[in-house]
Formats: structure tokens, C-alpha cells, sequence
């Protein structure tokens, strides 16, 4: 196999011009997944009455359904009953003019959920209950408990793990290509079909997913060490 | 005034708290003594619902709630009205000393926050620990933990403040500073219990001492009935194990 | 239990191993790709290339062929690093690909692609002119959405607006060319046969081929003496009217020469 | 009303039938072996990977820190598929390089496992450097001053508190493990998705064959969190005063 | 035997220990007093090598090591000398109290498991808690959790035994107790080094008492010297100021 360096350059920059899809595809899920990740979390510590147990059984069955089997149940389910759906609402939209990129997004950002919920239960344990007592002593709710004192405790736990996540994320845009969304991985590998060189364009989007990952892990490092100063260190 | 009635507190097997009942007028600086394991860490915490008490009612105030039915909304307003030093400090790990007392005031409280600050700085001041309000725990010695514990409790100025062994850190020199500021903390009228194992302590500040034996209150009066004329048998016993230590005192 | 019991039976490297005179050679094949390459219902590689291969082995005494499957994607690389010496996962030519690999002389199936749209055909299709501005599905990799590619490159102004799925089920495509998402898409007239049996008639082919090509073997580059035998019992075979039988055997109809 | 159900009748693919349903569980089950065998043989290598990772991380081991550091990079920056082709292909050479063991012509199903193994070793070890972190310092100091070694303070300890913390993370890594193993095919070991996947592409159905793989994965999803919720129950000691209310 | 020279201790700008010496004889009961933060706490925990201190030397027994130089098989072999009760208990936290206790025993000292039970029952008999074996740290006391952390460090017979404030969460009953054991522990010839707060248990127990302050050795002697005839203006404050609050005493 030979291959030029102009071969490689066009596989970053056919890489790169879908960096857009792949960053929106990353940074939607992880945030939805942050945010309810967490409430999904609280719901099953505190064991609230339904959604606690609703919620872990949810979460241990969804997470079982494999990614791609879930986009393409939502991709179909989106494309037979988007007519039937959009005459309900008087639509005059038609599947022709819109974008998949929703079924993605939604199909991503749940998945998204349900696993950082599980990441941020984990982290919430490490936090001793002495400090949620300290808290409440002095007449914090639990709200404020929770955002003041345990949250920023659970964060230098947690960086580790979500960086995980979001790395991970930002790798699993490429299956959504099944419905039609390009993302980085698949956009380096297009020049390749034109030569069967299909490792330069591997090459290439690696690169560009490490240089982003690095830059994300930098990022995770520093706040790690800064959030979590207050912790001793052992000699 | 804060009144417990009839607390009962178990641990599986383990009766705790065996119908424990207490009255606290305005003011009033209660001691409560007892063994280790007697149960008075349990009643301070059943008392700020740290833990749930099987049984039983408590009136901070006006307010009187059952210990088992009480609303999120009143075990708040409970918490508001009270404060807790904690025996093993739990000082909020992510904060410094300052921020540590400035929090139940400006979070809780709504206290401006430059108000809270200053008001943080007094009290940190009065505890002795001025020049180490930027300090994380995990940087400060015991002494200086449980100080910080202390100031974040006092700084709240609430209906009751619960000592659990507020002195158990601290060298002779600040037990005495800690009674002085608890003198004076008592003259403005705030209710305080303390637990705690120092005798000299609780004869100078007490106006009311319990004895505690086996999740039962087995004698109470003033420090003057209990130390000097004490009624039970347990009592006396336990003080005179109390007067044999202090044999060896210069 | 290992991989594929297709894969098992290969052992050993590509193409040294010359016990008893015999030379084992590897081909690198896929395992997705019906009816060219796929599993059984018992899990065995089967299809036309292990077919056609296997005839054509039973003209190279010289050789043993075995078999492993790979993801299409990387049928080739395996065949640069040495693990295979023919890829076979009905491989097309153009001169950037001839530049990298050694294309066999002979092809062994033939492709005749038309514009495919929906059976009462709203849009009123026809050319590939007429595909631009319309929304087109293609396959990721495919020849065809490299002709759409090409198309648009030379007609900037109104392309057409091509939709790229990366191996999408083909019920998914049926179903997005009925109900409207896309309103057309290209493959062979074998193909659109077996979809309007599988998933209800509704499509039609219409005007005339856009795109017709050979699909060949492939070698690593210098490797004419394998790349020369397998074509000399290629060629056999289509004399013979054998490599025939197998098309009409296993994709259904001879699609051996141009239609 | 007539328009919609003529419409339905026009656009009606037939998706999902459940003769297809049925056929397809004999064809896929058998494959869960080989699913089995990368999963367990990739989390055995990456716990131990994982823990040795974030220890001489955490301990700052000269020169394993480093490497280590942008080992966990790599495998967390770049895709699998990658690192799949860089064992498949690259290992063999350098084992050839430096041991002149011949390695081509082993079970691919090796490099499989090599490479996830590989893989979760780098995402485990995150996991566990956030839990080991979040044990306080006081309870390895405990360990120290009755006499006992790092390595002894680590495993009795440490480790039992922190395993609580990283258990979520673990499960959910773990399940997420048991569907990734189908990049597999790429280099032809085919697992039950890939079975699925082949399934799809004969009959022209995948619908059903992703069925039953979802059921499969479920029922696994939920076998796995039952046994961790009783592990979870084995480990929880440490926190167990007061209640939670208000 | 066990001496300390010149050690020294930074935490950043803060100057903990400044040059601190001491010398203990086999068998020695040597009490440290002084005020919260003169870095009593950071000197034992320098001895155990919890702390690295930035300079001076150590030896137990025959042991000799340069406290930056030491190695991991020197700090094993002094650790395994000493035993340490922490002011703030740190009791393992994923195991029972009897656990805890057999831990060292078992582990480091390979004693085979059934005698470490033995042995670790006594102990935790000695200390009053026989009932209390199978109870997670979370599910004790403050005053438990402290006897666990004394009987954890009691039972594995070490050289020396470096106690920190091991009766602050004791009330007086215990803390005679407490003194009782340590008396009987001093009696088989381990060296043991107290901090405390307690001045009647200083006074009964030691045979040398250091007073520090500001991260140096004020002053030192014997209880008599030191309680009796201080020569230091510091400490006859820091004394002066407990007489004060035992005034209180009946
Ligand atoms: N990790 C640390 N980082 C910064 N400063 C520290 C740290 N540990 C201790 N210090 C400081 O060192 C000083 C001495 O602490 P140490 O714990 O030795 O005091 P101590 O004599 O034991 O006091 P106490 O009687 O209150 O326990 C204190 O001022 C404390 O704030
Ligand atoms: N979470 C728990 N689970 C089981 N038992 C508990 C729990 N918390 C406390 N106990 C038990 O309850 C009893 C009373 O504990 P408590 O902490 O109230 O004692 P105390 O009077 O404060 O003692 P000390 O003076 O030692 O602090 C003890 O025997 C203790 O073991
Ligand atoms: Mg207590
Ligand atoms: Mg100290």
C-alpha cells in the first residue's frame, strides 16, 4: 500500500469539515446527560417513592438495549409516523425536508443519561454522610446541601469517570452514520473509497479525535487537581 | 424553651434512647453527662433529625412536632432554629474555615455576603483563628477543626445551639476560652446542650445537668444536686470513679 | 469456539506454507454481504465468491485455498500487511485503486446500476439530470455515490442532495423511498428484483443504466503469478459456462457479462 | 380517515414479522459464547490493567506515570477500530521483532481479546483513580501505622472502600462492553451483534435479529445489576449513620 | 529507645516544627502538652513517617534513619516498631471493630487468624467493648471508635505506641480506665508517647513531661519539675491558665 501525503491531508479535512456534526452530537448529549444524569441519580440515592425504583429499572434496561438497536427502532419509528405525526399537528412539513439529525441527537443523549446517571451515583457515595449532616445542622435543604457541599465534593471523584463519558461519547457519534449523519470518523474515510486506502482516513480521524481527547483530558486534569486541592495527600 | 417528650430510638436490637424526655427553658445551658454509649450523641441527633427517632415529640419555641410525622418543612424549620457542634467536627471538606462559617449565613440565612464575611471573621476571631480562615480540615490541626465547628455553629446566633463534647480537642488554655465564649453566648439568651465529659466545665456553665445511663435519663437537677448530692446510685458511682481521677490534680 | 467456523479453518500465513508441494493461499472475504459473501443459517461462509473460488481452486491444483472474513473496509489492508493473498468482497477498479493493489485481468460479475424510485414515480425521474435538487440515498463507499459525488462536483449550482448511510438495512431504504424521505436511489436491477419480492412491489427502475461495472480479484501488488492463475481458471470457467452456473446458481440469474 | 389508511397500506414495508423472530434465536444464540469469551477474558486483562494504571499513576511512579499517561490517552482518544487494527496488525510484528514468535497465524479471536483488553484497562483506570482518590487519606495512614505494607494497605483497605465508589461506573462500563465487542467483525470474528448483522443482510430483515440481541443484552444488563447491587450491599459499611431526609 | 533530633517540618510558609529534639528510654511513659497548633500532632505523625519532615534524624531501638533519606524497607521496619492512635480514630472503615483490631496481626505481623482473634478480643475486652465486636465504625460511639483505635494500636505490642489524645472523646470513667491500661501497657517495657489534654492523666502516667509551643520543645522534665516548679514564663501561663479552670473543681 502507498499513499501520498496530499491522500492524508484530504482525509483530515474531509474529517474536520464534519467536526461540527460530531461536536454537536457530543456536546448535547453530555450536557442533557449531565444535567438529568444527575437528577437520575438523587431520584434512586434518595430512593423517592416510584421514580427511584422506575428510574433504576429503567436505567438497567435501557442500558442492556444496544445503541445501535435503539437508533434504528427510533430512525423507523421516525420514519413511518413522522407523516401521520406532523398531519396531526396541521404540519406541512414533509420527511423529505427535515433532518435526522434529531433521531440522533435523541437517540444519543439518552444513552448519555443513563450512563453518567451511574457515574454520578457512584461519585455521590464516595461523599461521607457527616458532611450532608453539617449541611442540614446549619439549615441547608437538602438542594442546598447538595449544590453547595456535596456537588463540588463529587466533582473531583466524578472528572475521571465523565471524561470517560465524554470522550466516549464523542467517539460513538460514528454509528449514527447508519441513519445518515457523517461525523468525523466517517468524513475522514471518504476519500478512501476512491482508493481503497482506507487506513489513511482510520489515521487521520484518529488523529484528530486524539488531539481533541487530549485537549479534553488536559482540561479534566486541571480542574481535577483544582476542585479537589482540599483533599490530603498522603506521603 | 425546647422540650423533648418520650424520645425512643432503636438500632435493630439496640435500644438506644428508652423514652428520654427533657425540658430546656430560655437561656439555659443544659449539660448532659453520661458513659460512652449512653446515648447522648443519639438524643442531640434525634433532636436536629440527624436521625430519625422511633417515637416521641419535641417543642423548639413554638413549634412541636412528632418526632416520626414530621414534614420535610418542619424538620427545616427546626433545623433553622437550632445549630450542632459536632463531636467529630464535620467540618464541610471543600470549604475553608471561613467559608465553612459563612455558609449557614449566606446560604441559609440570605445574609449579604459581605456582612456574612465580617461576621465570619468575629467569630473565627473569638475561637482564636483568625490568621487561619483560609485553611482547608484536611490543613488544620484537631483543636483548631473542632474551633472552626464551634464558630460555625455560634456565628448562626439560632434559638439552640447542640454541643456534642465541644472541648474534646482542645487543650486546658481553650477549654477555658470556649466556656468563656459560651458564658457569653448563654447571656444573650440562646438556649445550649451540651455533651460533654468535662466536669469543671459543666459545673461552671450549667444551669441544669442530666446524667445519661443506658438510653435513660437517670437523674437531673442543678449542678450543685447532682455533683454534690447526687441521688442515684449510678450517679454517684460514676462520680466517684470522676473525684478518684481527680485525686492526682495539684 | 472461535470467530467464524469460515475463519477456524484458515490457520497458518498468507501464502507460505508449501507442505507436499502445496501452497496454501488465504482469501480474504466478508461475511455481510449477501449474496457475494455471508454466513449460513449455520454460521459457514457462503456465497458467490467462496463459490466461484472454490472452482476455481479446483483448477489450481498447485493451490489450497482457505478462507477468513473481514469487515469490506478491511478486506485490503489485511492483504497489504500479508495476512491474505486475495481479497475477494466484489472489488471494482479505477486507476487510484490499480495504483495501490494488482486488480485481476478477468472479472467475474458484472454490475449494471439504474436510477431506482418509487413505482408511480411522483417526481417524474429519469436521468440523472433529473436527480438534481431531489433527495437521493446512497450507500457509504458504494460506486454509484461516487458517480453522485463526481455529478455534483460538476454541477455546483443545483446538486443533488445526497443522503449517505453507513450499511443501512434495506427495508429502511425501501421504506424511506415509499413513504417520501428520499426519492431515489441506485442499484442493480437483481437487487431491486429481490426487494419488490421482500418488502412489497412498490419500486421501478427507470431509464437507462447510469453506471455499469466489473468487479475483479485482487492481489497484492507483484503477485502476477498468483494474480495470472486465478485469471487463466477464471477464464476457464467462463468458457466452460461454469462461472455462469454459479451466478445463476447462487445470485439467481448470470450476471457474468454486461447485460 | 381513508386517505391515512390507504397511505398505510401503500407504505407498508413489512418490518417486523415474527416467524423471522423466532428463526432467528437458534441462528444468534450460539454466538453469545464468543461474546462471553471477549468480555470476560477484555475485563479480567482491563481490571488488572485498570488498577496497575491508576496506581502508578496515582503514585507517581517515574516513567510508568508518564507512559501510562498517554497510553490512557490514546486508548480513550482514538477509535477502537483503530487500536483493533493496530493489534491485529502491528502486534504480530513487533512480537515477531522482539521474541521472533511468530504470531499471524493465532486465533484471531486473540487479537480480539488483546485489544479490549487493552482498551478498558485505559477507561477502567479512570474509574478507578477517581474512587481510590476519593478515600480519605486518614484510612491509609491507619493501615500504615499498624504495620502494614502499601501494597497491603492498597488491597485491604483501600481497595474495599473505593470498589464501592467505582462500582456504577464498572457496571455500566461493563455492559457498554458486551455490545462494543461487535467491532470485532471488523477482522472477521463475528459475535452476536455481527451475527445479528449477518442475519440482516441475508434475509434482508434486521429488525428481528436486533431484537432478540436486545433482549439478550437486557436480560444480561439485568443479571449484572442484581449481582451488583449485592456486591454493593457487601461493601456498604462505611456510611451508614442517620438519615438522609429533608 | 526511641530519639528524635533536630526535626523539622514546613507546611509552605508555616513553620510547624523548628528544630525538634527529643529522647525516650525504653519503658518511658513521656507526655507532650501544649496549645492546639504547636504541632504536636505533626511531630508523631513525623515519628510514624505520616509526614515527611523536611530534616533530622530518628532512631528506634537499634534503628537509625535521616527522616528525608529513609527508605520504603526503613519506614516499614519503624512502622512496624511503632503503633500510632489517631486523634481523629480512623478506624478502617469497611471493617468491625473486632476486624480492625486483628488487622495488623494478622496482616503485617502474620499471626495465625485464631490466635489474632484471641488476642484482638482481649484487647477489645480490655477496653471495655467486649459486646461491640461486630459493629462497623459508623455504628459506634465517639467513645468506642477512640477504644477501638486503642486497642488496635495495644494489641500489636510494638515497641512504642504513639498515642493522640487517646481520652478526648472519654469521659472520666473511661479515661481512668484508659490510664489503667496504658499504666499496665507501660509496665511490659513499651515506650509510649501521649499527647494530651488531660493534666491528671499527665501527671499520673508520665515519667517526663514535654511542654511545647510554637513548634519547639519549651520546656521539659519530670511531672514535678514541670507542674510544680516551671521555669518558663510560657509555661507557668498555659498552667496558670488550667489552674484557673480547675478552680472549678469540687
Ligand atoms: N496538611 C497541612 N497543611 C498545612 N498546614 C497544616 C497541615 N497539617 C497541619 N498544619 C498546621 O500545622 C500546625 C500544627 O498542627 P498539629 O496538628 O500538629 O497541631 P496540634 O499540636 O496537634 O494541635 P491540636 O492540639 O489542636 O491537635 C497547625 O497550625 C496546622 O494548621
Ligand atoms: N448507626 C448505628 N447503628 C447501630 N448502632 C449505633 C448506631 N449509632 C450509634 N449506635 C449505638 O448506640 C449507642 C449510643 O451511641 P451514642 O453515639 O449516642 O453514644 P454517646 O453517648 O454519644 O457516647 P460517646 O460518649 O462515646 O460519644 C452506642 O452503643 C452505639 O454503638
Ligand atoms: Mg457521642
Ligand atoms: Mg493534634
Amino acid at each position: 500500500m502507498s499513499f501520498t501525503l496530499e491522500e492524508f491531508w484530504q482525509c483530515v479535512l474531509s474529517g474536520l469539515s464534519c467536526l461540527p456534526n460530531t461536536i454537536l452530537l457530543t456536546v448535547v448529549p453530555v450536557a442533557f446527560g449531565a444535567v438529568v444524569g444527575t437528577l437520575i441519580a438523587i431520584a434512586r440515592i434518595y430512593r423517592i417513592r416510584f421514580w427511584g425504583r422506575f428510574l433504576a429499572v429503567f436505567v438497567t434496561i435501557y442500558n442492556g438495549i444496544p445503541f445501535l438497536v435503539a437508533l434504528l427502532i427510533y430512525n423507523l419509528i421516525f420514519m413511518t409516523k413522522f407523516g401521520d405525526v406532523a398531519a396531526f399537528f396541521h404540519l406541512n412539513l414533509s420527511l423529505a425536508n427535515v433532518n435526522v439529525m434529531g433521531v440522533g441527537l435523541f437517540a444519543l443523549s439518552l444513552m448519555e443519561i443513563c450512563s453518567m446517571s451511574e457515574t454520578i451515583r457512584g461519585a455521590f457515595l464516595s461523599v461521607g454522610q457527616g458532611q450532608f449532616e453539617a449541611g442540614y445542622s446549619i439549615g441547608l435543604t437538602r438542594g442546598q446541601t447538595m449544590r453547595r457541599v456535596i456537588v463540588p465534593q463529587m466533582i473531583p471523584v466524578a472528572l475521571p469517570m465523565l471524561t470517560n463519558n465524554v470522550i466516549g461519547a464523542m467517539k460513538n457519534t460514528s454509528v449514527v452514520m447508519t441513519i445518515g449523519i457523517m461525523d468525523v470518523l466517517n468524513g475522514a474515510i471518504q476519500p478512501c473509497n476512491v482508493t481503497y486506502n482506507y487506513l489513511v482516513g482510520y489515521v487521520a480521524a484518529a488523529l484528530i479525535y486524539w488531539g481533541i481527547a487530549a485537549v479534553l483530558e488536559a482540561a479534566s486534569r486541571k480542574a481535577e487537581s483544582r476542585l479537589g486541592s482540599y483533599r490530603r495527600q498522603t506521603v | 424553651m425546647i422540650e423533648v417528650k418520650n424520645a425512643r430510638k432503636s438500632f435493630g436490637q439496640n435500644h438506644v434512647l428508652k423514652d428520654v424526655s427533657l425540658h430546656v427553658n430560655d437561656g439555659d445551658v443544659v449539660v448532659i453527662l453520661g458513659p460512652s454509649g449512653s446515648g447522648k450523641t443519639t438524643l442531640l441527633r434525634c433532636i436536629n433529625f440527624l436521625e430519625k427517632a422511633d417515637g416521641g415529640t419535641l417543642t423548639v419555641g413554638d413549634k412541636t412536632v412528632d418526632f416520626r410525622k414530621a414534614s420535610k418543612s418542619d424538620i427545616l424549620e427546626i433545623r433553622r432554629k437550632t445549630a450542632f457542634v459536632f463531636q467529630n467536627y464535620n467540618l464541610f471538606q471543600n470549604k475553608t474555615a471561613l467559608e465553612n462559617v459563612m455558609e449557614g449565613l449566606v446560604t441559609a440565612r440570605k445574609v449579604p455576603k459581605e456582612t456574612a464575611r465580617t461576621r465570619a471573621q468575629e467569630a473565627l476571631e473569638w475561637v482564636g483563628l483568625a490568621d487561619k480562615w483560609d485553611a482547608y480540615p484536611s490543613q488544620l490541626s484537631g483543636g483548631q477543626q473542632q474551633r472552626v465547628g464551634i464558630a460555625r455553629a455560634v456565628v448562626l446566633d439560632p434559638e439552640v445551639i447542640l454541643f456534642d463534647e465541644p472541648t474534646s480537642a482542645l487543650d486546658p488554655e481553650l477549654v477555658g476560652e470556649t466556656l468563656a465564649v459560651i458564658r457569653r453566648v448563654a447571656k444573650t439568651g440562646i438556649t445550649m446542650i451540651v455533651v460533654t465529659h468535662e466536669m469543671a466545665f459543666a459545673q461552671e456553665a450549667a444551669n441544669h445537668v442530666i446524667f445519661m445511663d443506658g438510653g435513660v435519663v437517670v437523674e437531673e437537677g442543678s449542678p450543685n444536686e447532682i455533683f454534690v448530692n447526687p441521688k442515684e446510685e449510678r450517679t454517684k458511682k460514676f462520680l466517684s470513679r470522676i473525684l478518684s481521677s481527680d485525686m492526682y490534680e495539684i | 469456539g472461535c470467530s467464524t467456523k469460515a475463519a477456524t479453518t484458515a490457520a497458518g500465513t498468507a501464502n507460505t506454507g508449501t507442505s507436499s508441494g502445496v501452497q496454501e493461499i488465504v482469501v480474504g472475504t466478508g461475511h455481510a454481504y449477501s449474496p457475494y459473501c455471508y454466513l449460513d443459517a449455520n454460521g459457514n461462509l457462503a456465497g458467490y465468491e467462496y463459490e466461484v473460488l472454490k472452482a476455481v481452486n479446483e483448477l489450481l491444483p498447485q493451490y489450497k485455498f482457505t478462507f477468513q472474513t473481514f469487515d469490506f473496509k478491511n478486506v485490503l489492508l489485511a492483504l497489504d500487511s500479508g495476512k491474505i493473498a486475495i481479497g475477494a468482497h466484489q472489488f471494482e477498479k479505477n486507476p487510484q485503486r490499480e495504483a495501490n493493489y494488482l486488480f485481476g485481468k478477468e472479472s467475474y460479475t458484472t454490475y449494471v446500476r439504474y436510477i431506482i424510485v418509487r413505482k408511480d414515480n411522483p417526481k417524474n425521474i429519469k436521468t440523472l439530470d433529473d436527480l438534481a435538487g431531489k433527495n437521493v440515498q446512497a450507500d457509504n463507499g458504494d460506486n454509484a455515490t461516487h458517480l453522485f459525488q463526481e455529478y455534483n462536483k460538476t454541477h455546483t449550482s443545483n446538486p443533488i442532495k445526497l443522503d449517505l448511510l453507513d450499511s443501512p438495512p434495506k427495508d429502511e431504504v425501501v421504506a424511506g423511498i415509499k413513504n417520501g424521505r428520499w426519492n431515489a436511489f441506485s442499484t442493480t436491477k437483481r437487487d431491486l428484483e429481490v426487494y419488490n419480492k421482500q418488502y412489497g412491489d412498490g419500486l421501478r427502475a427507470v431509464g437507462s443504466p447510469i453506471l455499469t461495472s466489473d468487479t475483479y480479484f485482487v492481489f497484492k501488488k507483484g503477485n502476477t503469478k498468483l494474480q495470472e492463475a486465478v485469471d487463466g481458471a477464471l477464464k476457464k470457467l467462463k468458457t466452460s459456462g461454469k462461472l455462469a452456473a454459479i451466478s445463476k446458481k447462487v445470485i439467481g440469474a448470470d450476471y457474468t457479462k454486461n447485460e | 380517515m381513508r386517505c391515512a389508511a390507504q397511505r398505510k397500506g401503500r407504505f407498508a414495508v413489512d418490518f417486523f414479522s415474527w416467524q423471522r423472530f423466532a428463526d432467528a434465536w437458534p441462528k444468534i444464540l450460539p454466538y453469545f459464547s464468543v461474546t462471553l469469551q471477549i468480555v470476560v477474558t477484555a475485563e479480567t486483562a482491563g481490571i488488572l490493567l485498570g488498577l496497575l494504571i491508576a496506581l502508578a499513576r496515582m503514585e507517581r511512579v517515574p516513567a510508568l506515570q508518564q507512559i501510562f499517561a498517554v497510553y490512557v490517552s490514546f486508548m480513550r482518544g482514538t477509535p477502537m477500530l483503530v487500536q483493533l487494527l493496530v493489534v491485529y496488525y502491528g502486534l504480530p510484528f513487533i512480537v515477531q521483532l522482539l521474541t521472533g514468535i511468530d504470531l499471524s497465524g493465532w486465533n484471531k479471536l486473540f487479537f480480539v481479546c488483546v485489544t479490549y483488553g487493552l482498551n478498558q484497562g485505559a477507561f477502567l483506570s479512570e474509574i478507578f483513580r477517581g474512587a481510590i482518590g476519593s478515600i480519605p487519606a486518614g484510612q491509609k495512614e491507619a493501615a500504615w501505622s499498624v504495620g502494614l505494607t502499601n501494597w497491603q494497605a492498597f488491597r485491604r483497605i483501600v481497595l474495599p472502600q473505593a470498589a464501592r465508589v467505582a462500582l456504577p461506573g464498572v457496571g455500566i462500563n461493563l455492559v457498554g462492553l458486551f455490545q462494543e465487542t461487535s467491532l470485532a467483525c471488523l477482522i472477521g470474528v463475528v459475535d452476536l451483534v455481527g451475527r445479528a448483522q449477518t442475519i440482516g443482510t441475508t434475509t434482508g430483515h434486521l429488525l428481528e435479529s436486533y431484537v432478540v440481541i436486545a433482549i439478550i443484552f437486557v436480560a444480561v444488563s439485568v443479571a449484572l445489576q442484581t449481582l451488583f447491587r449485592r456486591l454493593d450491599g457487601k461493601l456498604n459499611h462505611s456510611r451508614e449513620r442517620g438519615v438522609s431526609a429533608a
